[in-house]
């Protein structure tokens, strides 16, 4: 007797949850990143706006307990950004992609696929932690949260609107080029604790590659430093109240894109994680939460990297406010808000960039930074302090 | 002047890659959502085996056992009697492999009254790999459910709403587009 | 309150551990590692010594910046001559520095 | 409260500098270095000078260890053993520190910090000690040219 089904039995057609996935409906697709963006917006606002606003008037700030609070906060918040930040551009990044290879993308959590990456933490939540026979447990534990540590570093001193950044250090550009220093750690310990050829080959590649490309971004960013007078993120992006940065600084940003692309390893630039010759690279063996952590840095850094694009070279903050006086907390929502649409659609470039562009060879990569970006970088240095010059003089 | 134009290249190669990256976007996708949407497969091509029965219910197959002696892999066992009513053979048993079948259709080629035939029928993908030997009742339940099937004597034959079986129209024929499109240019 | 002291103390301390990760190490990367402790330590007593003394030129945070800068130039050389043995070796220990004399 | 900082920075470097002075794995060492040389940052802050602090940070903490970690790899170096020989000498060069440190202490009791800003080093470095810091980047150039020629290949 066979035993084999019969037909019948087989054709199993999973149940629709109330919307058809073969259905695409792209108006719902806009009102759910319409949403996205209005809940991140209103997270910046909570977060640099109401709350330092309420521990101000309450003169809570004066004591040690209510600075102590204060902080606590402020770091979840800025932990909630950086959730919400990786939420959004996971299932934002993949319908893109998808659009671009005339595929749908996610479609089948939520309507029209959009909650996609909710399911897909829970699914990592949810995951074994597992670590391989030999590798070192204590490194290997503590490369996802270096990565994730230093991406977060970042968000720190980025400044979302006037007054309105966590910590305006008065050495901000050095802390960011620091800050992105650091997440080289967690890629080249990640692919040395596991033991594999793979992570082995990704650390390699991923250790030369970010601190190649760190030199030209930390001369871009010094160019800036250097025509707007200041180190402090904030004042460099009132230096650009008449004129963006982008118009005098145009070779810096240049330099400052390809290689802000290059921290953030992606396509033109995955070596240290190429899917097809190396399996991930350094996350090959993770598994679970450590695998988010390192999924989540690149997406937060995916959103930093053009927010600094924005604050450097686009004008920040800046924008028509319509007779609102600057110091109002409603003008300073308002140029939260324009703050945010630059960096969304420099975010955009750079998932265009990335859907677009094929992969570099090692030695073509190491050639563009070293032969290529430095001299441009030096020479856009160069530029920066004659400008200034210049602008002094006038 | 030579790196200027290096230069002018890849920013031009670029810009116009990035331009139709962008034109792609708007255009619609070209995904079919599997368990909802099927594809369209023609009706020749070898996809799974099924045995035919006539209209009034009894086999088409006549147990000559040229299948079973066509196959590779010798996944075919056929046991047969003979006829108590008439001539011939009656067939008893009728199993095939799945698990060692590697779907040449050879059994296909060989079968003189077209019993064995081969059906746009999919998903079949099962847990066990022991659950892969079907015997004759499975494969007449195919037969059974299937419209459309091929075998090189008989062509595309079609099951008509009524149950009753046909050869199909020549358009959907082997060739046969291409022939009606050949005589339409003769003509 | 911190005094001066305090960091002296601090950085005499880190020196002493640098120290002796320098005499004892066989390793030439560890030898290395010990000896950018040596020089952090030296940093420390000269930043702090100008934070608390120097309020008009603090040349001693200038020299910790110079120090960083020594530290860089003599671990890359270092790293690259480690790289040379390694290729003619085949071991990163000391012993082998010692058989190559003569 | 800020000497209870203090004390747990000072404690944290400590502890770091014994790890990466004592640990047998050299990876695990490496990682105690940046750690250290990041706390020491910290302490940088703590003397008012945040330039120092991220200078400090973005070179010791994060491109000497990445270094470091980069030659472990291509060394494939991963365990220390310490020598035995010449503990004695060593311990007589701890104690000795030790009682340096203890002196310095004792001779040093100003509670005054001078907090030093960013522009104020920067016009510091370019002017009265600008031959030096010329000097230095002469170094970080022959440095640089240095480790090229050093580690080269050398094609046959």
């Amino acid at each position: 007797m066979s035993r084999m089904p019969l037909p019948l039995d087989r054709h199993i057609k999973p149940k629709l949850v109330g919307y058809d996935p073969t259905r695409p409906r792209p108006g719902v697709e806009r009102l759910a990143y319409t949403l996205f963006f209005g809940s991140l917006w209103a997270l910046v606002v909570v977060a640099y706006g109401l709350v330092p606003a309420l521990f101000r008037s309450q003169g809570w700030l004066d004591g040690a307990l209510g600075f102590f609070f204060y902080a606590v906060i402020e770091a979840l918040l800025a932990f909630g950004i950086a959730a919400v930040v990786a939420l959004i551009l996971i299932v934002v990044l993949r319908k893109y992609l998808g659009k671009v290879q005339e595929r749908v993308g996610p479609m089948h959590y939520g309507p029209a696929g959009v909650l996609q990456t909710v399911f897909d933490a829970l699914k990592l939540l949810g995951k074994e932690d597992f670590a391989p026979a030999n590798v070192d447990p204590l490194i290997f534990r503590l490369a996802p949260a270096i990565t994730f540590v230093s991406a977060f570093l970042m968000l720190v001193a980025v400044p979302v609107a006037g007054g309105w950044v966590m910590a305006d250090l008065n050495v901000g550009l050095l802390f960011i080029v620091a800050a992105s220093t650091l997440g080289a750690y967690g890629v080249v310990l990640g692919g040395l604790a596991q033991g594999g050829k793979w992570g082995m080959l990704g650390a390699f590649r991923a250790g030369a590659q970010l601190v190649s490309y760190e030199v030209p971004l930390a001369l871009a960013l010094l160019a800036v430093g250097v025509y707007s007078g200041s180190l402090r993120l904030s004042d460099i992006v009132e230096h650009q109240q008449g004129l963006w940065h982008v118009v005098p600084m145009f070779i810096p940003f240049l330099v400052y894109l390809v290689a802000s692309i290059a921290e953030l390893k992606s396509t033109p630039f995955d070596l240290p994680e190429a899917e097809s010759e190396l399996i991930g690279g350094f996350n090959t063996e993770y598994s679970g939460m450590s695998f988010a952590f390192f999924f989540l840095a690149e997406f937060v850094e995916l959103f930093l990297l053009p927010a600094l694009v924005v604050v450097l070279f686009f004008g920040g903050w800046h924008g028509p406010l319509f007779g609102l006086d600057p110091a109002s907390f409603a003008a300073q929502a308002l140029q939260s808000f324009y703050f945010l649409v630059k960096t969304a659609v420099w975010v955009w470039i750079f998932m265009w960039i990335r859907a677009t562009l094929p992969r570099f060879r090692d030695d073509q990569l190491m050639d563009l930074a070293w032969k290529g970006l430095l001299p441009l970088a030096l020479f856009g240095l160069i530029l920066a302090a004659f400008l200034r010059m210049f602008v002094e003089v006038v | 002047m030579s790196l200027l134009a290096e230069v002018w290249e890849a920013v031009r190669a670029i810009g116009q890659g990035m331009a139709a990256v962008n034109r792609r976007v708007g255009e619609s996708a070209v995904t079919e959502f599997y368990p909802y949407q099927k594809p369209e497969i023609p009706p020749v091509s070898v996809q799974f085996l099924a045995l035919i029965q006539n209209e009034d219910g009894s086999d088409r197959c006549v147990s000559c056992l040229a299948c079973e002696r066509a196959c590779p892999s010798q996944v075919i066992t056929i046991e047969r009697k003979r006829n108590p009513a008439g001539k011939g053979f009656v067939l008893e048993r009728f199993d095939l492999d799945f698990v060692n079948c590697m779907h040449c259709a050879n059994c296909v080629e060989v079968c003189p009254v077209s019993a064995i035939v081969t059906v746009g029928d999919f998903e079949h993908a099962v847990y066990d790999v022991n659950m892969l030997k079907a015997d004759k009742a499975f494969l007449d339940e195919i037969g059974r459910r299937a419209q459309v099937w091929y075998s090189p004597k008989f062509g595309v034959e079609i099951r008509k709403p009524d149950g009753s079986i046909e050869k199909a129209p020549p358009e959907m024929q082997p060739g046969g587009l291409a022939e009606l499109l050949a005589g339409e240019e003769g003509a | 309150m911190i005094t001066l002291g305090h960091y002296l103390t601090l950085s005499a301390v880190l020196f002493a551990i640098g120290l002796f990760g320098v005499l004892t190490k066989r390793n030439v990367i560890a030898v290395l590692m010990s000896v950018e402790i040596l020089l952090n330590a030296a940093a420390i007593a000269f930043a702090a010594t100008a934070a608390y003394r120097d309020p008009l030129f603090f040349s001693g945070q200038l020299f910790a910046l110079f120090i960083i800068v020594v530290a860089a130039a003599e671990l890359s050389i270092g790293f690259a001559i480690l790289l040379t043995l390694y290729r003619h070796a085949g071991s990163v220990s000391t012993d082998v520095i010692e058989e190559m004399r003569g | 409260m800020s000497l209870v900082a203090f004390a747990i920075l000072a404690g944290l470097i400590l502890a770091g500098a014994l790890v990466v002075v004592f640990s047998s794995n050299i990876v695990r060492a490496a990682v105690a270095l940046a750690f250290t040389f990041f706390l020491i940052a910290g302490l940088y802050f703590m003397l008012g000078s945040p330039m120092l602090a991220v200078v400090q940070f973005a070179v010791n903490a994060a491109a000497i260890p990445i270094l470091t970690l980069f030659i472990i790899m291509m060394t494939r170096s991963r365990s220390v053993r310490p020598a035995s020989g010449i503990f004695v000498l060593v311990a007589l060069a701890v104690v000795i520190a030790f009682a340096g440190g203890l002196w310095a202490y004792l001779g040093a009791a100003e509670t005054q910090v001078f907090p030093v800003s960013p522009e104020g080093i920067g016009l510091r470095l370019l002017s009265v000690t600008l031959f030096p810091f010329e000097v230095a980047s002469v170094l970080l150039l022959l440095a640089m040219v240095g480790a090229i020629v050093l580690a080269r290949r050398v094609e046959e």
